[in-house]
């Protein structure tokens, strides 16, 4: 296995530290950084995510990441948003007031019925339409967040139950998305995150 | 599903993880990173670090604390509670690796930076804890830095009904660190009922656990000294609950004696 | 009795046939050993190896019963330096009463070469009852301990998980006893039915009154185990073609082995290398010599004519003046380790004594009715 | 550094290693927890240890009841008279060769064998592993001791791992004895984390491993804890018979000394001649080691020791602490041909 290089996008919001021991742990190498030049070099790019999803976009901006990533995209270069990450990857959010997001899958993200909240550890069911996380199925993952995906079933690619079915993960083409935290989902959240770089990459 | 969690509680007084009893005596136990780092190779839901000496001495989080924590490279979800005083605090606290936090002396001190935090980070990440005991006329709210009770203030209730925090660790106080000891009447009495809860003070056995957990505003149990009294505790706890309810133990395999394991 | 015509192997010894020649199996083995190719017995080595590879997670590739004496330091360095194998050492050692100083100074010499080495010593005490209830059964103390010895490695090997045991002679081969003679000239898993393990029945010890779970260093592990575990126990005295007695004398003492003080006429250690870890194997030696006509000085003497270094008169010279060579400082100490007089442990051996081939003369010594070298 | 401050009643500084709180009359956790030996009902205590070990006893015949970690003095004696004579368990002895052994320490051991008629496991690690061990501690941690410390608290597991030999039984709980750690009531038993946490000073054997240093995998595998799988598998368990007998060391030794011909010997740096006879560099140049990274020696700890027992008064002790401290060590060249360092470089 040729050594896999990750590309985690620094953009001031959320914790790398979790991520990047995640991924060296399973053997890949780690670059952060919020330098283009630098993104390029990297097999795989990963967009964390903690905090709200306007700050987040308006941080995106600044450092004019938007249009850098919406190209990446394009190229369909592998691409994992994790948690509020996955939720940027979307065409909007209701997060706060009505924010665009990168709009690299379609959807929106709202919040939860009756401003609920989902914290805790809770199993994922795979669809089997796509088989990048089948070997996840029945695992259970860390999840923190109090809005969820709202869009086309064909980019669902796995759900959770929570008082009701909401989306745990979508995938378009090389992009990603994860609600819960893998870098937070100790020996399970090491497997799935090593199958699906794994597979983007040798795709 | 969504699981119920057993989150393993370290208490840090003067850079040491202590035993702790009712909030006034304690004992030595270590380095609060290798407490984590045996919860974490353990499989705890979520570690709680609560630094209980910050607040006491206004010198804010524990910023190195959580820098050393954020080294071990935990695969566990981490709680920070400690000296947060400020929106800033409290983003930097998440920056350095917390993936929630809780307050305590906020709750006194600045409600409104409370709120602010849920907006900033979102509610998922905010935790209010409730130090509570039963008095002559029911139940009353502990404050640690003064050693003085009161009923929970309107302004605080309404902080919670508006549903700006996610969850509360509500605290035995006066039994904490006492085996078999969690006061259940705090839960029933409490009067916030649709707020998930974190229970902790004195739970130590099975039978404890399994009752509080068939409570369903009850998202969580938080256990610390007895955590330190044998090996593998949260294997052992998970293994004899044997409940669906629960995310089942792990043992961690590197390099095993065993033939052909 | 008759003599092996080449050297002075009598035809007493358990479990051993002469050929029609009327040689003995082991001068037959070592004549048949100058025709072997050692390059291609090397590679058969080679090719054994790879069928053992590490296990994950192991770092040994072997384990070797070692007692630090001359076999022990020799083969070990060969494994290492010559075969590139890393082994761990097993040491089964005598109680604090019976190992000498030079065999613990030779363990910490192995140890100080550079190898690990687990050392199990069963409970003195036990192990003392059952030396004196093995030489009251069979005028033989080391009916016991021999079983421990022989036990430890596979005992060892099991729960190291390490299921190559390298061994260094078949006895089936050097010294002719043919039981042990494996599918081939190297697969030692028949060492059980050596004479000394009788298929690794313990009945007699059992019997010697003692707890089972007090006797777990005696039992050797069975044929099941064996198989659960696919231990494999390979003779690496077929490969090695000048293994004997002194050549591994002369590669040990290179290295760092300490060797006996006491001279051959108190010992029947002809050179002072053998057995060196305790001093009373000399009494048994003695003891073996009146059983079956043939002593200590007789096994070197055998060695050493093969190798065409002593003539078979000079041998028979050493064997009469020194075969039955006891001193009776060992006599006494033995006696008193294993709580019996003087008197008693002559009574015994006399018992013992085989009267085909030895007269016990009023005086109580004892004369040959053989003549060595020829027989009766 | 917070200010130090001494509890009142030992000798103790609150910046001890394995820590030390003091109450509002400044006395310290471990004075406070050294109370239970005289409060603690004993004989309650020792019916709930027999009724622990109970269902442990091998009733096959196939297999030793537990495993019993031994070394050439500490409290050895005390521990296999306890096991053997009085619970009447058969152990299998353990012992981790530190390659320091004085010559009273191997003939303690091996009369051990003999009158307590235990068989016995030693294991010797290459010097090479060890030697390459004790460079990088020495560097790292100023430790010469690390790798004892890690092979003796770590090869009893192991061999209950091996053996399929679960209860291990040791002797007292050093963190409850020094500094009040545990309650006796706690019944602490063995753990990872402490081992990792105080024994070996925050660092596992592969946390010594860095791409700067020649110490490699095959130096330092033998050291590793047995991983968690494992434990479970075989039910591994380690208990402290301090939690259940009035622990008294000296008292011990002496009875030792009396009916199993337990031999002592003197140390200049300490007026205890009980703990460490099996050692030529413990009471030597590890003391003084101690000293200078701790501020404190072995014979603070003796001296709080008998404080507590109330065989020495506070003054007593700080007198006899003042007076061994500062001695000289013995051995020390033979430690630094020993390891290939000229001393002055050590």
């Amino acid at each position: 296995m040729k050594n896999i290089t990750i590309g985690i996008i620094d953009y001031g919001m959320g914790n790398h530290a979790s991520v990047e021991h995640s991924l060296r742990d399973i053997g890949f190498r780690v670059r952060v950084s919020k330098d283009p030049a630098q993104l390029d070099l990297v097999d795989a790019l990963v967009l964390p995510g903690v905090g709200a999803f306007p700050a987040a976009m308006s941080a995106l901006y600044e450092l004019d990441l938007v249009t850098y990533i919406q190209e990446q995209a394009r190229l369909q270069r592998p691409l994992i948003g994790i948690c509020l990450g996955m939720q940027l990857l979307v065409s909007a959010s209701f997060e706060h007031e009505y924010t665009v997001g990168l709009d690299l899958i379609p959807g929106e993200i709202i919040a939860f019925s009756d401003n609920d909240v989902h914290i805790g550890w809770n199993t994922l069911e795979c669809s089997y339409k796509d088989p990048l996380l089948n070997p996840s199925d029945g695992e259970s993952f860390y999840f923190n967040h109090s809005f969820v995906y709202q869009g086309p079933a064909e980019y669902q690619i796995a759900v959770a139950r929570h008082l009701s079915v909401f989306t745990a993960a979508i995938r378009r083409g090389s992009v990603i998305g994860l609600q819960f935290h893998p870098e937070k989902s100790q020996l399970a959240g090491k497997v799935l995150l090593k199958n699906i770089i794994k597979e983007l990459v040798d795709a | 599903m969504l699981k119920k969690r057993l989150i393993g509680v370290v208490t840090v007084k003067n850079g040491w993880a202590v035993q702790s009893f009712g909030y006034r005596k304690y004992l030595p136990l270590g380095k609060p990173e290798c407490l984590v780092e045996n919860f974490d190779r353990w499989g705890a839901d979520e570690i709680l670090v609560q630094v209980i000496d910050r607040s006491l001495t206004e010198r804010g989080p524990d910023f190195e604390l959580l820098e050393k924590l954020g080294r071990l490279g935990l695969g566990t979800p981490l709680i920070y509670g400690g000296g947060i005083r400020s929106v800033e605090d409290g983003m930097k606290v998440i920056q350095s690796g917390a993936d929630r936090l809780i307050v305590d002396a906020l709750l006194h001190d600045d409600l409104s930076v409370v709120n602010s935090l849920g907006v900033r980070l979102g509610k998922q990440a905010i935790i209010a804890s409730l130090p509570m005991s039963i008095g002559a006329d029911g139940l009353e709210l502990y404050n640690y830095r003064t050693k003085s009770k009161s009923h929970i203030s309107e302004a605080l209730t309404n902080v919670i009904e508006q549903g700006l925090i996610s969850e509360i660790l509500l605290t035995d106080w006066k039994n904490e660190g006492y085996p078999v000891s969690f006061d259940k009447t705090l839960v029933e009495l409490f009067p916030f009922q649709k707020i998930p809860l974190i229970t902790f003070g004195g739970i130590s056995n099975v039978k404890q656990m399994k009752t509080l957990f068939a409570r369903s505003n009850i998202a969580a149990v938080a256990v610390g000294n007895f955590l330190n009294y044998r090996e593998h505790s949260i294997q052992e706890f998970k293994d004899t609950m044997a409940s669906a309810t629960l995310r089942s133990p792990s043992y961690a395999t590197e390099n095993s004696l065993q033939a052909d394991v | 009795m008759k003599y092996c015509h080449n050297c002075l192997q009598p035809d007493t010894r358990p479990n051993t046939y002469f050929t029609p020649e009327g040689v003995c199996p082991a001068c037959d083995y070592f004549s048949r050993q100058k025709h072997v190719d050692w390059d291609e017995r090397y590679e058969i080595l080679q090719d054994l190896l790879k069928e053992f590879p590490r296990k994950k997670g192991q770092h040994f590739d072997c384990i070797i019963g070692v007692s630090g004496g001359k076999d022990s330091i020799r083969q070990a360095l060969w494994i290492r330096d010559k075969l590139g194998l890393k082994p761990l050492l097993a040491c089964l050692s005598y109680p604090p009463q019976q190992v000498t100083q030079r065999g613990v100074d030779n363990i910490s010499n192995l140890i100080e070469l550079g190898f690990d080495v687990v050392l199990s010593a069963p409970a003195p005490g036990t192990w003392q009852r059952l030396m004196r209830e093995s030489f009251l059964q069979f005028t033989n103390w080391c009916k016991s301990t021999e079983m421990a010895l022989f036990s430890s490695v596979p005992q060892l090997a099991i729960r190291y998980n390490i299921p190559l045991i390298l061994w260094g002679e078949n006895p089936g081969l050097q010294l002719g006893d043919m039981k042990t003679l494996g599918r081939t000239g190297y697969d030692g898993n028949n060492l059980r039915y050596m004479n000394t393990l009788a298929g690794g029945a313990t009945d007699w010890i059992i019997n010697a009154g003692m707890r089972e779970n007090e006797l777990l260093a005696y039992q050797y592990p069975s044929l099941e185990d064996f198989e659960i575990n696919d231990l494999q126990i390979v003779y690496l005295g077929w490969f090695l073609g000048d293994w004997s007695l002194i050549n591994n004398g002369m590669y040990s003492a290179a290295t760092g082995l300490d060797i006996r003080e006491d001279t051959v006429n108190n010992t029947g250690d002809l050179l002072g290398i053998t057995a060196l870890d305790e001093d009373w194997v000399t009494l048994n030696q003695m003891i073996k010599y009146y059983k079956f006509g043939f002593g200590r000085v007789t096994d070197y003497a055998n060695e050493e004519i093969r190798l065409g270094r002593m003539t078979r008169e000079r041998g028979i010279e050493l064997v009469e003046q020194y075969d039955d060579a006891c001193s009776n400082e060992y006599i006494e100490s033995f006696c008193t380790y294993i709580n019996i007089s003087v008197k008693e442990f002559w009574e015994k051996v006399h018992s013992s004594i085989n009267l085909e081939l030895f007269t016990i003369k009023q005086d109580g010594s004892v004369k040959r009715k053989f003549k060595v070298g020829i027989g009766l | 550094m917070s200010d130090i401050q001494f509890c009142k009643r030992c000798l103790y500084p609150t910046t001890h290693p394995l820590g030390l709180t003091l109450d509002d009359e400044g006395i310290c956790s471990g004075c406070r927890v050294h109370e239970e030996k005289d409060s603690l009902d004993w004989p309650t205590r020792w019916t709930k240890l027999e009724d622990l070990v109970e269902p442990y006893r091998d009733k096959s015949g196939k297999n030793y009841d537990c495993i019993v970690p031994v070394t050439g003095s500490q409290d050895s004696y005390y521990i296999v008279y306890l096991v053997k004579e009085k619970l009447g368990l058969n152990p299998l002895l353990v012992t981790y060769n530190k390659y320091f052994n004085t010559p009273l320490g191997i003939k303690n051991l091996a009369n051990l064998r003999i009158r307590f008629n235990c068989d016995i496991l030693y294991q010797n690690v290459n010097p090479v592993s060890v030697k390459n061990i004790v460079r990088t501690t020495l560097r790292k941690l100023g430790s010469i001791y690390w790798p004892i410390l890690a092979g003796q608290t770590v090869f009893p597991v192991q061999t209950a791992v091996r053996y399929k030999v679960p209860l291990i039984i040791w002797g007292a709980h050093q963190g409850l004895e020094q500094v009040g750690m545990f309650s006796h009531e706690h019944e602490v038993e063995m753990t990872r984390r402490y081992r990792k946490d105080h024994d070996l000073m925050g660092y596992e054997v592969d946390d010594l491993l860095s791409i700067f240093d020649t110490l490699n995998e095959e130096d330092v595998w033998q050291y590793r804890y047995p991983d968690d799988r494992d434990l479970n598998d075989i039910g591994v368990r380690g208990i402290y018979l301090g939690n259940y007998v009035r622990w008294d060391p000296k008292a011990q030794h002496e009875q030792m000394t009396k009916c199993y011909d337990y031999q002592t010997s003197e140390f200049p740096r300490t007026f205890d001649c009980y703990d460490y006879v099996d050692c030529f560099n413990y009471m030597g140049l590890h003391d003084l080691l101690k000293l200078y990274k701790h501020g404190y020696s072995k014979v603070t700890d003796h001296a709080s020791r008998e404080i507590r027992f109330g065989r020495l008064t506070r003054e007593q002790g700080l007198a006899l602490v003042r007076e061994h401290e500062q001695k000289s060590i013995k051995y020390l060249e033979q430690f630094c041909d020993w390891l290939g360092v000229v001393p002055r470089a050590l």
